[in-house]
């Protein structure tokens, strides 16, 4: 009797280790590009509810197959098992658990994350864009500036930008996967998502950096990506001046 | 109502106690339905109501759905009580009432077209939302005469008039859904 | 004996049917009353909770589901 | 049997109600087109305005159709004091015609969604094929999105009506010991709403397709082609078939439960589908309107959803998700159901916490309500509403947890059968082990404003509902084929399809989850050059997979019609479906059963759950 828990158990432990030490070992380089600040909000929210799910599947998953193994039946002849009903400390114990994981993701990295991913979207944005999705494609104004394109979306590097979303068709849906940021185009709203580009890239070094729809918008659906270019300062400065001179 | 005669040792099944289960289950689910609607107008316009709204004729077309109801109700208690003249009576009440009402309906929406069309915000939650009750005043109305032409028969004595019992029940539900209707369409602000 | 059972249902049928009607008017005037907004909200709330109630109890016998009598 | 006397109904003669329903939903057709071109013709309108036009004729076929395939018989001639016409009680003629004997109602739903499941899995494969390499690989992406969409709304279908519908319809009168379902006439009537949903859905692309997904948001509902209407119809009136199975099943469990039936003696399966009746029976109509809305925009110009009109394309979003994820408990509960009663048969244990469960699954039912907003997280809604949604989300964890504890706990100290059923049932909690925990990722904020719309979405889903409600669905199918059809499936083939499907199953949608975090949307015909590799592998997995089920179909035909007969009760298993022949004659049991005991009582000498007969002595004791 000891023997079926302790054993289970054990095991359940070096899955746990095994896989945690896989998870916090292969960090990062199990994301995609990471290009913002909130991307790594994300990615480590990511990684703590990776971190607290793995125990849980290790427990579920070595008691399963210890069953399995343990106490399938041997020979042909047909017997019961033992008639427990059930074990009131074990169901107390296991809605505890239970509760306390989910108040847990609840907390963080649910509600600490959401603080932080908002927290941007509190403070004066150095940029405004503003960018409309219509059937197919993308069109980002500059309002300050006075420049608009459709080719691409250019920011400068460690700048907080608020973006200004607009539809003039159907629902789309603004996402940059390097970014880590999505917010629906909805006709006749404007949704604002606010974030601060950590690093200088470009599509032609990750597909990550590219606005991609993510909303099911029709046939162009698929194709309704531009490109996203993260440079330094100056050079938005000179890229912005090209383009109004070329309008 | 039972589909197979019960084999040899089966108890009886209590049919009565099971069609008013359903019944009500049936109610309950028509609920929602209304309930999506109402929540739709507060979700598109808030308690805003243009001025145009005709006040008195919806007093006037509610007045009449709760006389419906009270005719309906007098229609059951006949009929619980063997009274048949005063069933048959009351059920055709209840038909004409019913009728006022989707005639007043009608004016309603012919003023309402004038002042907000269906295109308009308000248009579209009133007409759909109308709409969705008339349709059911219809279905009443068709239930109600069925059953009236089943009792000009004499199909139902007073130990057995659930045709009776679940029409006029599924027309007292109409009228309770007109009842959160009214104020929702016509009086919040 | 059976015509004084319909006879009482009846009227309570008309008791009923008269506070729904007054409770209608009452809604009716209180629409051209200047009160607060907050209140007559929660007035026509409370004012359809009671017809409603009103008619599931009286007119619908929703009593009949737990009373089994059939 | 009550009557000696059995009517046959056999030869060409049997499709005879087929045929008049189809005459008749023709003519209903035309006649409420005509009236809708009169009307219109009449005030001075358009007459050959489609929308209206295909709208009111529908509706008007539908009732044609009803009426000819038997309503009209069996219904409406009672209405008018008619006779009413005998149904034949015997023969395969009743499996195509209107017939009110559950047991027949059920192998109808069953077989008629195993179809439509196979074809959406030919869907997928399309779909795979074109999602092999990127760019432009077989057709193209308007294609694609209706292929897409088709494949979406066909496997909804199934996943909410496979259960309730097929195994609910033939087992839980059965199990509860009575002689047929609360509504007889109903149930049929709401088998009988499903083929015109398939003519419509199939039809959809001969009208130029529908883009929108299952999801039909708008304005893109409003603005898409004309095959968008066929499916906002078909959707309507499989919500009203499925509204009406609920209010069937919850009245019979209700009313009908056999003498000595108490609420915990009922077997779990049976509590599970009230749940799902509960939800299906309430928030089904919030879908309907929401789908009524897009209907009325598109064909009567209200203005729901026209923004420059001041619609509110969120409000959609809304009520469609009030049903929508309510909808997802509708297909898991009934699984759970299934699991635990093949878990505990199986491994000849009681079920582990069976109050537990039972309360849990009542716990899903109410927390169900008021946790669809997760699904609008990224639409732009409130902001102040995230939070309070990632919560009530989170907390159906809890109850999600007990199904898992009472299934372990029923396995521990078991002596577990690995036969087939058993081995779908093991494979559905893995799977949805995963789907679960998944489930947390999208369910909190930071990490789904990532994976909103992403291929991680796809893959979660697909866990939860292939891997554990289609697995359950097989665990039930192999466990109750015996009682179905009296014949045997080949075991050796069986366990081939298990662990076919399950190594392929998990190769095909892992790598899912890993494409979804690293970009790549959902509903997209194309994808960047960096995912080639595993699409192309994710594709190659999923064609085995469909593969897979070649061996199942073979399995099934080949045991039903060539089978060794199967006895009464080849698991011998404790609940009351397995107390009468098999298949089980009209009418269920020679007598009434009288139930004394717990069905799950293995392990205790002479624990009897019920009685069949006093005289006949015929119990499941020791």
């Amino acid at each position: 009797m000891s023997r079926d828990l302790w054993f289970p158990s054990g095991m359940t432990v070096v899955l746990t280790i095994v896989g945690e030490a896989l998870a916090v070992g292969m960090g990062k380089s199990l994301f995609p590009i990471a290009a913002a600040e909130e991307a790594t909000i994300v990615d480590e929210a990511f990684q703590t509810l990776t971190i607290l799910a793995i125990p849980v599947f290790a427990v579920v998953f070595t008691f399963l197959v210890y069953s399995v193994l343990r106490f399938r039946r041997r020979g042909q002849a047909l017997e019961d098992g033992s008639p427990i009903h059930v074990h009131r400390p074990l169901v107390g114990a296991w809605l505890l658990v239970t509760t306390g994981l989910a108040v847990t993701v609840m907390i963080f990295p649910g509600a600490t994350g959401l603080a932080k991913v908002r927290s941007a979207a509190n403070l004066p944005p150095d940029l405004v864009v503003r960018v409309e999705g219509m059937q197919w494609g993308w069109k980002v104004i500059y309002p300050d500036k006075g420049v608009s394109t459709s080719q691409e979306l250019v920011l400068p590097v460690g700048r907080r930008v608020k973006v200004e979303v607009i539809s003039k068709d159907v629902v789309h849906s603004f996402w940059v996967p390097a970014f880590r940021v999505k917010i629906d185009a909805v006709p006749g709203m404007v949704t604002t998502v606010s974030f601060t580009p950590s690093r200088v890239g470009s599509y032609q070094e990750d597909p990550g950096f590219r606005v991609q729809c993510a909303e099911l918008c029709g046939t162009g659906h698929t194709v309704m990506v531009i490109p996203v270019r993260v440079v330094e300062q100056e050079e938005f400065e000179r890229w912005l001046v090209a383009q109004s001179q070329r309008t | 109502m039972a589909a197979h005669p019960s084999a040899i040792g089966w108890v009886p099944r209590p049919r009565l106690f099971i069609n008013r289960v359903g019944l009500w289950l049936f109610i309950l689910s028509e609920s929602f339905l209304f309930g999506a609607a109402l929540s739709s107008r507060y979700y598109l316009q808030g308690a805003e109501r243009p001025p145009e709204v005709n006040q008195l004729l919806g007093l006037a077309i509610t007045t009449v759905l709760l006389a419906s109801s009270l005719s309906a109700y007098r229609a059951e208690m006949s009929a619980a009580h063997g009274h048949l003249s005063g069933l048959l009576r009351n059920l055709a009440a209840t038909i004409a009432l019913g009728l006022l009402f989707l005639i007043g309906v009608g004016v309603e929406w012919h003023e309402a077209f004038i002042y907000f069309p269906p295109a308009d915000p308000y248009g579209t939650v009133f007409f759909t939302t109308t709409g969705l009750h008339a349709f059911h005043v219809l279905t009443g109305v068709i239930a109600l005469s069925i059953v009236l032409y089943l009792g000009r028969d004499g199909r139902f004595t007073h130990g057995n008039y659930w045709g009776v019992e679940g029409a006029v029940k599924y027309w007292h539900f109409v009228d309770v859904a007109w009842v959160f209707i009214y104020p929702t369409l016509y009086l919040v602000r | 004996m059976e015509q004084r059972g319909l006879a009482a249902a009846l009227r309570r049928g008309r008791w009923v049917f008269v506070a729904l009607m007054v409770l209608t008017v009452v809604e009716f005037i209180l629409l051209w009353l200047n009160i607060p907004r907050i209140l007559f909200r929660f007035l026509l709330l409370v004012i359809n909770g009671v017809d409603a109630g009103l008619i599931l109890y009286y007119f619908m016998h929703i009593a009949q589901l737990w009373r089994k009598e059939a | 049997m009550a009557g000696s006397s059995v009517a046959k109904d056999v030869g060409l003669r049997a499709l005879l109600p087929l045929v008049k329903g189809f005459l008749f939903g023709v003519v209903g057709f035309l006649a409420g087109s005509g009236l809708v071109a009169g009307v219109r013709a009449l005030m001075g309108q358009d007459p050959w305005k489609l929308g209206p036009l295909l709208v009111v004729g529908y509706i008007f076929g539908l009732v044609g159709w009803l009426l000819g395939v038997g309503m009209w018989d069996y219904w409406v001639r009672e209405w008018f004091g008619l006779s009413r016409k005998e149904e034949p009680s015997a023969g395969w003629g009743r499996f195509f015609r209107f017939c009110t004997d559950h047991k027949v109602i059920g192998v109808q739903y069953l077989v008629t969604f195993m179809v439509v499941l196979l074809l959406g899995g030919l869907l997928a494969v399309g779909m795979r094929v074109e999602l092999m390499t990127p760019g432009r690989t077989i057709m193209g992406p308007g294609t694609y999105n209706t292929l897409m969409s088709l494949h979406g709304i066909l496997m909804i279908a199934v996943a909410v009506a496979i259960i309730i519908g097929g195994f609910a319809n033939f087992l839980v009168p059965l199990m509860i010991g009575c002689e047929e379902i609360a509504f007889p006439r109903i149930n049929a009537l709401s088998y009988w709403l499903i083929p015109p949903v398939a003519v419509l859905l199939l039809a959809t692309p001969l009208m130029g397709g529908f883009e929108t997904g299952w999801t039909a948001y708008p304005p893109l509902a409003v603005t898409n082609p004309r095959g968008e209407l066929l499916f906002l119809l078909a959707f309507i009136t499989f919500g009203f078939s499925s509204i009406l199975g609920g209010l069937n099943f919850l009245t019979t469990i209700i009313t009908l439960r056999a003498p000595g039936m108490t609420w915990f003696r009922l077997p779990i399966f049976v509590w599970s589908i009230l749940a799902a009746a509960m939800i299906s029976l309430t928030a089904t109509q919030f879908v309907g309107f929401s789908l009524l809305t897009d209907v009325l925009d598109r064909v009567a110009g209200t203005s729901f959803y026209n923004s420059t009109q001041g619609g509110k394309p969120l409000l959609f979003q809304h009520l469609f998700w009030f049903y929508s994820h309510p909808a997802v408990y509708i297909m898991i509960l009934p699984a759970f159901g299934i699991v635990l009663e093949v878990v505990s048969h199986l491994a000849r244990k009681p079920l582990f916490a069976y109050r537990w469960v039972a309360g849990s699954f009542l716990g899903i039912v109410g927390l169900s309500f008021i946790v669809w907003a997760h699904h609008l997280f990224t639409s732009g809604m409130d902001e102040r509403l995230h939070l309070p949604f990632m919560v009530t989300t989170e907390l159906i964890s809890i109850p999600t947890g007990m199904v898992f504890l009472a299934g372990l706990g029923t396995l521990w100290m078991g002596r577990l059968q690995l036969n087939t059923p058993m081995l779908f049932a093991l494979g559905f909690f893995f799977n949805f082990l995963i789907g679960g925990i998944t489930g947390i990722y999208l369910a909190d904020v930071p990490t789904d404003l990532h994976f909103q719309d992403s291929y991680f979405v796809v893959s979660h889903f697909h866990y939860t509902i292939m891997g554990g409600e289609i697995f359950a669905l097989l665990a039930a199918t192999y466990y109750w084929f015996p009682k179905i059809t009296g014949r045997m499936f080949s075991e050796r083939l069986g366990r081939l399809h298990f662990w076919w499907m399950f190594v392929t199953y998990n190769l095909t949608f892992i790598p899912m989850f890993w494409t979804g975090l690293h970009g790549m949307p959902r509903r997209v015909a194309d994808y960047p050059a960096t995912l080639a590799d595993t699409n192309w592998w994710v594709s190659v997995f999923a064609f085995l997979l469909a593969a897979s089920f070649l061996v199942f179909v073979w399995n099934m035909v080949y045991s039903w019609v060539r089978g060794p007969v199967a006895s009464a009760n080849p698991w011998q298993a404790r609940t009351l479906e397995w107390l009468t022949s098999s298949p089980p004659p009209h009418g269920n049991f020679p007598r009434e059963p009288e139930v004394v005991g717990s069905p799950y009582d293995y392990g205790i000498p002479g624990a009897v759950h019920a009685v069949v007969g006093a005289a006949a002595g015929a119990s499941n004791g020791e």
